[in-house]
């Protein structure tokens, strides 16, 4: 099916079906690739963007694990906090880049936060109800082998919650790289997200593209290798 | 005396200047004596440059459109000019649908998309205005520059405002220029700074500003040197990027003709709802910038 | 002196109107075997439960020596899904030395007749070797107080009368408090020091089992006393 | 919680802490917010969004739990798939919002296509794992019993996969919201997303705090009702 | 007339080496009671399920009549967890008019003993009460082929005594085919026609039992078949 679509691609710019300006023939985003590449800006703007994304990944990985776990224990936790979380939430992080740039400056920091927040809520929402949808029998278990606070999350829930705390870490990842372009709105001088901006506003819809396909299978690749890692680290949780 | 200056780098459309001061390093090696360091900040839009300002995250912007900057001032913020930076005529200009060159009077009915409350949109009503009509003849679009112009070329709008770049290429496409700003309005860009700055750091901003008038000097004098450094920079080829240079018109000192812009420009966002108080615009024009 | 001690206890399921144990008074005695029968629903396995701290008493108050270590068989086998037969039993002594772990895990795997599925997971166990392993976790730190719901309900004849047989063993050196449910009143005339006859809300009959271990089913004091348990249950 | 947090920013702006500029009073926005309703643009912009966010929703629901399903079922599909999918969910919209313009022109649908490019994927994702997850034990009963591929559904593999679905619709949710400020980029002249980003532009931030303050608002009650219906729909999974 | 038949059929499970049925051979006759005893993993619940073709052989063939309707109790209850107790067990008769579904499904409840509990969800149930319901579902619709992974295995002695008997009425009248895995050998001599001794891999011993029905357990020739079963299955 990719190459299917590659194939139509390649085709559609052969015969000018569409609009070369804004889908630009293969050849025309490989010789863009080649020449960010050569001139050494590509790898500027993937390692800006790869720290970018990872750096507010883990940050957002960070807070959400153990609130999803806390919250899916100590309901009252859950209900207090309910009104902020689901507020923030809801808020498009682009209408918070003003304030975003009051409280944070226009560094690293306000880009970091634009990642966090775009990738925080598929991990504590799924770790929430992976937490909570445990299965009580297990817990009663814990109990009879005096299993304490941190065994029984290592023995019992951890891996209980596990399909459902994967399925948001990977979901959070994915969102962690779409955030790029709106994080590096701030300020930036480099990234991806930067490059595929800087190139719209330029109309260099060839550049816009080795943007897009480089967010694309870096993210396929990050994805792969997460995939591997739980693999390896939970064989059970993936039949 | 601070020991950093965070200065906004902005190279679109085309500010040459910018492109050499930041390549030269002039501004740092004016204050390196100083023990001061600059920090240059990418940021494009202009409203972001002025919410930065008011956040103190940034003292200076290297290049700031005027209504931006009133905006700004119409809403508290304060943002003055430090000096004059280019006064893009050609840089702004209505583009048509490929196929056709349409004349302003063909506008009448049609959808024209661009962005509200800059100098693009200011083109198109003083187009209109010039030929006998009013924005409210015209199926008028709210998007940025970017999206208009794949509107444009998606043929889902008949005619687009466009800056820089994207009037490059859309002629190349096909597209024709309907009216630039040329002899309509007086797009200015200018030097911005915080009031904060410009307050408490007269000497220094004095010296920026110098630095800033030798450099639109030195791009007069080394003109194809500095072309191809901004080519190079903005991506485009050199053709274009003498063209984008010359449709720019560089300059350094305001003069009463750019106060009398500012004052029209005012106006104009006035009336259409973009600014909310009026402010005097000859206070926000520093007597440094004047001279 | 009693192990456990039941004083008065009420209990209904939070929902629920009726009544599962009802002014209920039990004393468990240190060492002894304590057999439970009683018809399929009649609040055995929530007796248990309340024993080993799972539910909690609307009235009443049960009290346990909090020296003592519990080891518990459900009826269900409930074995973690993402461990192996070995780190499922292996548990209880998880803070052991790896060494005494692997040691005493597989003594107590051999006891059950498990060794050979040390490394399979819980999915690719038979329904009784499931239980086995639930077994075997609950003997693998041998608690203090041991409760077993049904623990040898899915084996057969043969296998089961061996695993009693050991279960005797065991018990003469090691000498636990042991609440054993069971549905096979051979089986709880060969074990317990005392049966009782569990039903709706209260004890229905206890009898002292007074015969020497180890005892044989085919043992005709053994058959005289299942033929009176049997009848008890019978008629209540 | 909410309630100091809403104090702490009247003291804020009262102690005049904090630019007002950036963080405008609770006054000045509620002087906004009665403006913008007496003008009655208010309830344009609610309808609007409300419209697209929902629309985009829906749409998003309609292929993603479907394709959930049955890529759990037939993993070929779902390997078959899974680059141009994981492409998809890796690339930022906002970057593919020129092309978007070019295929499906300034109109709705692409706006929509925005909204549900952005709440497709934790449905999806959610879906997928919750399929995939099913305890085997009851898809052999299923099969005792008989159940043809309806009634399978029916009263087994959507009952069991109902908990991880239902935490990726709530997520897609507010996803959909997330994404109105990026959707009315597209050529709106109405929406919460355009009120936030035109008045942005204009340094209006008293109106960008009524819209985003809507959002919140809406969003809230959205998913509190949300919750109330799969509580009435589905008892047992929300224990 | 066979209802199934399997023949030379050889199977393992994916991963594992060992075989579980290795040219395995059986005739299932209609309208007959096959009872299965063996020891616990010697692969009673596999064969059940290479029956029921919840597993495919890795050689041979195993044929069932398709206008057979199946009816299976696993050896867990496997009740659906969203369902109460009702609508569990009328999902065989789904399609039918709601007036039959209560009529049956009350009746077949009357029968487990489980009346009082048609609107508890699974969680609620004791665990004997969740197998009766099990048992209730599969009876729901008298199939044609009945297979029973210990059916009565968490039952008590006199409510398991009770639904044997009710069992082999309906049986009766019903003449299913039926495949019954038990533990209990007097259980296996009550019902069955015929009683298989499954070891590793084969068929170690089979049986015929020639008494008429109804068969009491205290019947001396039902004592005396169902020692020479446990001789077979001791010796074996
Ligand atoms: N899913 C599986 N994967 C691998 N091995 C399995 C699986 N299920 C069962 N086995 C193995 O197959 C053998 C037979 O299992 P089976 O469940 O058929 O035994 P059984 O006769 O029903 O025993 P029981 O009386 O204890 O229920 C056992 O050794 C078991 O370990
Ligand atoms: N979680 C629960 N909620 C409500 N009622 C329950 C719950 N668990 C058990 N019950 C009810 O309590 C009663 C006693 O259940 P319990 O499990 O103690 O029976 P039991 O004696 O162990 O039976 P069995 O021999 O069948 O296992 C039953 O009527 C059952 O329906
Ligand atoms: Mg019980
Ligand atoms: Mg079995």
């Amino acid at each position: 099916m990719p190459v299917a679509l590659f194939v139509l691609w390649g085709l559609a710019s052969a015969f000018s079906w569409v609009n070369p300006y804004l889908l630009p023939s293969p050849g025309s985003v490989y010789s863009a690739f080649i020449e960010l590449v050569k001139d050494g800006t590509l790898f500027d703007h993937v390692g800006a963007s790869l720290g970018r994304a990872f750096g507010g990944y883990l940050a957002a990985a960070c807070f959400a694990l153990p609130m999803g776990y806390f919250f899916a224990k100590y309901e009252s936790l859950h209900v207090q906090s309910r009104l902020v979380l689901e507020s923030l939430r809801m808020i498009p992080p682009l209408s918070l880049i003003p304030l975003l740039i009051l409280w944070l400056g226009i560094g690293e920091l306000a880009k970091l936060t634009i990642v966090l927040l775009a990738s925080f809520f598929p991990i504590y929402l799924n770790a929430y109800s992976g937490f909570k949808q445990l299965d009580y029998r297990y817990g009663e278990l814990a109990k009879t082998l005096n299993l304490n606070t941190f065994e029984k999350i290592r023995h019992i829930e951890f891996p209980g919650a596990l399909p459902a705390v994967f399925t948001g870490l990977r979901l959070g990842f994915g969102y962690s790289w779409r955030a790029l372009v709106s994080a590096e709105l701030i300020a930036a001088s480099s990234g991806l997200g930067y490059l595929i901006s800087d190139a719209s506003e330029m109309a260099r819809t060839d550049q816009v593209f080795v943007g897009i396909l480089m967010i694309a299978v870096l993210g396929i690749i990050g994805d792969t290798l997460f995939q591997r890692a739980i693999r390896k680290v939970a064989p059970w949780s993936v039949k | 005396a601070p020991d950093q200056i965070n200065i906004a780098y902005v190279k679109d459309p085309f500010n040459l200047q910018n492109i050499v001061m930041k390549q030269h390093q002039s501004l740092e090696k004016e204050f390196q004596k100083d023990g001061i360091k600059i920090n240059w900040v990418s940021i494009n839009s202009g409203a972001q440059q002025a919410q930065a300002m008011a956040a103190g995250s940034l003292d200076v912007s290297a290049v700031m459109n005027t209504a931006s900057l009133l905006m700004a001032n119409g809403a508290g913020n304060k943002v003055l000019v430090a000096t004059g930076v280019a006064r893009p005529t050609q840089v702004f200009a209505v583009v048509g649908k490929a196929g056709q060159q349409m004349k302003i009077e063909d506008l009448k009915g049609k959808k024209v998309a661009g962005p509200k409350g800059t100098v693009l949109h200011q083109v198109l009503v003083a187009a209109l205005k010039s030929k006998g009509m009013s924005i409210n003849d015209v199926e008028f679009i709210q998007m940025d520059p970017s999206k208009a112009y794949a509107a444009l070329m998606g043929k889902h709008v008949d005619a687009a405002l466009l800056a820089a770049s994207l009037i490059i290429k859309s002629n190349q496409a096909g597209a024709k220029t309907v009216v630039t700003a040329d002899g309509l309005v007086n797009p200015l860009l200018v030097m911005a700074v915080s009031e904060k700055f410009a307050k408490e750091n007269s000497a220094l901003l004095e010296r920026i500003v110098k630095v800033h008038r030798q450099t639109t000097k030195w791009i007069y004098e080394n003109y194809d040197q500095a072309i191809a450094m901004g080519a190079k920079e903005a991506g485009v080829s050199l053709q274009d990027a003498d063209k984008l240079a010359k449709w720019s018109h560089y300059f350094d000192v305001i003069t009463d003709e750019d106060l009398q812009s500012l004052k029209s420009d005012q106006a104009f966002l006035l009336e259409n709802d973009m600014m909310q108080n009026k402010v005097n615009t000859d206070q926000l024009v520093l007597p440094i910038a004047r001279q | 002196m009693s192990a456990v001690s039941l004083r008065n206890v009420s209990f209904r399921y939070p929902g629920h109107d009726n009544w599962i144990l009802n002014n209920f008074s039990l004393e468990i005695k240190e060492q002894k075997v304590l057999a439970i029968i009683g018809k399929s629903g009649c609040g055995k396995s929530t007796l248990i439960r309340l024993i080993a701290g799972l539910l909690q008493p609307n009235e009443g108050i049960i009290t346990t020596q909090s020296s003592h270590q519990l080891g518990m068989v459900f009826q269900d086998p409930r074995l973690l899904p993402w461990k192996t037969v070995f780190e499922n039993v292996a548990l209880p002594i998880r803070n052991e030395s790896i060494e005494y772990q692997k040691r005493i895990v597989r003594e107590v795997l051999e006891l059950v007749g498990l060794s050979h599925t040390e490394s399979y997971y819980p999915s690719e166990l038979s329904g009784g070797m499931a239980q086995r392993a639930a077994l075997a976790r609950a003997l693998v730190q041998s608690p203090d107080i041991l409760l077993m719901d049904e623990p040898f309900g899915a084996l057969d004849a043969i296998t089961r009368a061996q695993i009693q047989m050991d279960f005797e063993k065991i018990q003469q050196t090691k000498k636990m408090t042991v609440v054993l449910i069971t549905h096979e009143v051979n089986e709880a005339v060969r074990l317990a020091d005392q049966v009782l006859v569990l039903g709706n809300t209260k004890i229905l009959d206890a009898l002292s089992v007074d015969l020497p271990h180890p005892r044989a089913v085919t043992d005709l004091h053994v058959i005289q006393y299942a033929a009176n348990v049997l009848n008890l249950l019978t008629n209540s």
